[in-house]
């Protein structure tokens, strides 16, 4: 408790934790879980995107788009190190994953449809990213909050292109137009419910608040979301997929209608279009791989072992 | 002047590999190999995009580079033959970079004294690229040579499967002879030596021998490919020619 | 009227499981095999090739059985996820055509009493093939349960793998209904107790359950596929979107 | 000697050989080894064209081809079923094509590369088959003679099939005529080398013609098989690729160029552009469905035992 106290005090002086510094095993677990999502989460996002690089319509996004899922596995590279300072292995974490015991962001559970998919999961996807992730840059354990800084810039970076991909289809022939429409029409709701659920409905948050882990809430981060993307929208000349949706002047903010929180449940307990297939992937992959990472290490130890003799 | 083919050539070269390697993106043996691999592939599909640009030029008739990656079908490719095999395993992966890599190091090298400037660029950035490959697939070779029984036996088959492929790297076509005579590209034949002396080095410490293939297979630069590339290419061209004349 | 819609349904689906099936041709675990997928694959696709050109009658606007098949794009196709499904392996490839055929025998029984003439007589055709799917499918599913240890283990991957896409073949979608409310085609969730009751006897043999699927998955009618479906079409309709207009 | 002289009558006399008679010991080796290579070369036959299956440009020629496949199929199980009465079982054969110890015709090592191939092999290839298998139906040992009558029916369905996709090429677009004409030019040469080296280079062939397994030369189906050809490609307004084609009237028949014998053993002996992959593509197959097949047998004892038990 005296220990507790103090700890909070360094949390409140906007103190950086980290990870050879004491702190609470709550704090720890708390931080070990949500950077491990956080990192499944850029591994898997991987997925969605990496199903179109093969068939972009053109060389300069196909390239752009390499890049990017490249980035998306650099960031889980950079995330998965942060959590390593925490004590956890990148290969449990891995397992976990695999095995279904760590979750990742449910939007991944979607399938990519459509090119336009490519320019929507960048301008609303990573768009809702960077709200939930930009306060993190200030978040109370170093590792993670200098993680956060490098993700952030690159993630804004592909949020404009995914923007830019949007507008050139919006601007496009009518076929162009109409799979933006398409695709903003599947993307809008899976995107808001990347906030969690309604404040009143959400756990974890107070404590996560009070260390700093979180700055602000799930519907605070939805509305600055919201309020943000509705206009980019109206420039494009798309139409957001909610009938309710309206500025309300008193707030100084969009109103939108009710979230399908049976879907979001039903996606967060891992019974998404895509959630099987996703898991079935990486762990093909890391099956497959098996053998490639056994011969890295018997290398590496007849490396070792020769230089030994040698010396 | 047919050398605008001879770049046509070597840019489907760099656009098939780079496709394949971007077949791995997601699904790479470890994390690390998923961004060493979409780095390789965007190497290699940047170069192509200049070659492509650089060859509708020269053709003359405003062709673009789209439209020259993504409207010629299979018969029209121009590829060599190892480009285009299939991912298989991670250890022909990187043999066929390696391979490629070896080829494509001395051969821009030699291209940094082209008499075409957009040629001499292409080989000031394309020759460190292919240093990079050389040494990153060419570890992969020596760990998995000299890995696990299973790795090993892997890469001997990789060997087997792949170098029936190798001597068509070293012909030219009559296109490509006709833009070596202008300097514009170097000869191939002339990079047979230091393609030996790379894979020599790197197989010697991976344990592996380069057989001498008894019958090589060729066709790749009159469009005679095997029957991977159809597919690779009706996936890859699919969006591009469902919306003719759209801009993406 | 929107009954061509309902046949379009029937028929992307037909097609996209003969699609699926005709993938095997040439690479079946043994030559009887070899024959008995084609064999499934030509009735299904048969099927589908008579409902495409009933479908695009009804329309009314001139489009061909190829015009439907080949210039659809992912989003329009309207088959049910099942179908898309990869084959993964021949366990999970028999079982997916079993559920099929377990659904569309009593489907075409009950549609031998359509009001629709044409679909009366693809009715009379398909219920016998029909038939003869669930025998040999369900024959494999017997075996391989009741087989090995490695195939039982298979064939309940197989059942997990895809019970979650049953359902939705019970569901009417809003342009079935109206077919339905016409009695030009049969109401699906009345087929619930067939498919039940084929499904349970022959499960009964191959030990396995049939698990209840807590969250099934649905969407194809609305053209919400899986990301499998867009591969299959890219290189199902690459010739002929390459050729626009000709004839074959 | 005595039975030699009694088997070479029996021959002479156009009776037919049946399995349970005896027979010369190469007599039976050498159709083993024919009827062995033949199957095999229906079975690496379902390759090429299934190559085109999922791709085929209508519904009516995607279901054409599927049947097509399937008869190829069919013939390989005639074939091995006739290859068994003489004693040898089709796993061995099996075996044999996969360790690459039997052949089978050359030509399916070549690639399949447009869909105009799926109407050239129809009218060239199984053409020329048509050609070297329609003596066989003599042949004088029984199952192999009843077996080719089955075979030569279908393959001439699937000639005039695959002549009428010529045709519909050659009088389609532009490009659909070209598609055919390029076509025309890879397949020709390979068409003729599948009647094997001239005849006074080719081994077996006056055994084979004593016991009347084979019963024309080489170089008399080759020109048959031209004579036959040329007319069609006119009628078609498609140009045979060889500038020394031309009619003799004297023979009665047409002359053609050099034939490229070297292109010839190369492909022969095993080294014909497509000939690792399609030993691969089959061993795969047999490889990835050893468990179905162990299934299958675990299963089929079960049942027996059971049904003892139940006695």
């Amino acid at each position: 408790p005296e220990f507790l106290a103090r700890f909070q005090r360094r949390i409140d002086a906007e103190e950086k934790i980290e990870p050879k510094d004491e702190m609470p095993e709550g704090y720890r677990r708390t931080l070990i879980r949500q950077i491990g999502q956080h990192a499944h989460s850029e591994i898997v996002g991987m997925l969605p995107e990496g199903n179109w690089i093969t068939r972009a319509p053109s060389l300069r996004r196909k390239a752009a788009l390499l890049a990017k899922v490249q980035d998306e596995g650099g960031h889980g590279l950079y995330l998965y190190s942060a959590a390593e300072t925490l004590g956890v292995s990148r290969e449990d974490m891995t397992e976990e994953l695999l095995s279904g015991k760590a979750k990742y962001s449910s939007i991944f559970n979607y399938p990519t449809l459509s090119w336009a998919d490519m320019g929507t999961i960048g301008w609303l996807v990573d768009g809702a990213a960077i709200m939930n992730q930009i306060p993190l840059c200030r978040c109370s354990f170093g590792p993670y909050a200098r993680a956060m800084i490098r993700v952030c810039k690159e993630e804004s970076f592909h949020q404009r292109q995914g923007y830019e991909i949007v507008m050139t289809l919006a601007q496009g022939t009518p076929e162009q137009k109409a799979m933006a429409q398409d695709s903003l029409n599947r993307w809008w709701w899976p995107s808001l419910m990347m906030f969690g659920p309604h404040d009143a409905d959400s756990q974890h948050s107070d404590q996560s608040m009070a260390w700093k882990i979180k700055r602000f809430t799930n519907d605070e981060l939805r509305q600055k979301f919201i309020d943000a993307t509705v206009p980019q929208a109206e420039y494009l000349g798309l139409t957001i997929p909610d009938p309710d949706l309206k500025w309300n002047e008193d707030k100084g903010g969009y109103d939108h209608g009710p979230i399908d929180w049976d879907e979001f449940w039903r996606v967060v307990k891992g019974h998404g279009p895509m959630a099987k297939d996703r898991i079935k992937a990486r762990r093909k992959a890391w099956d497959d791989g098996a053998w490639v990472r056994e011969a890295a290490l018997a290398h590496a130890e007849k490396r070792r072992a020769r230089k030994i003799a040698a010396e | 002047m047919a050398v605008w083919e001879a770049l046509l050539e070597l840019a489907d070269d760099h656009l098939v590999l780079g496709h394949r390697i971007s077949e791995w993106c997601g699904h790479a043996p470890m994390l690390e190999e998923d961004l060493a691999m979409p780095n390789m592939g965007l190497d290699l599909i940047g170069t192509a995009r200049t070659l492509y640009d650089h060859a509708g030029k020269l053709e003359g008739k405003g062709r673009s580079e789209d439209d020259l990656a993504y409207l010629r079908d299979e018969r029209e490719y121009r590829n060599c033959l190892l480009v285009e095999r299939p991912n298989e395993d991670f250890a022909l992966t990187m043999l066929r970079q390696f391979y490629f890599a070896a080829f494509m190091r001395p051969y821009w090298l030699a291209a940094l004294k082209s008499t075409d400037e957009t040629v001499r660029g292409v080989a000031g950035k394309a020759e460190k690229e292919m240093a990079y490959h050389i040494r990153h697939a060419g570890e992969w070779v020596i760990r998995l040579g000299d890995g696990t029984e299973e790795s090993a036996a892997r890469m001997r088959d990789a060997v087997e499967a792949l170098h029936i492929y190798v001597d068509e790297l070293f012909d030219s076509s009559d296109v490509a002879r006709e833009a070596e005579a202008h300097g514009i590209l170097p000869v191939r034949a002339d990079l047979r030596d230091a393609w030996d002396r790379t894979v020599a080095e790197v197989f010697a410490e991976a344990f592996l021998d380069q057989p001498k293939a008894a019958y090589p297979q060729r066709g790749g630069r009159e469009g005679i490919h095997n029957e991977a590339l159809g597919h690779l290419l009706a996936e890859m061209q699919v969006v591009h020619r469902a919306h003719p004349g759209a801009r993406w």
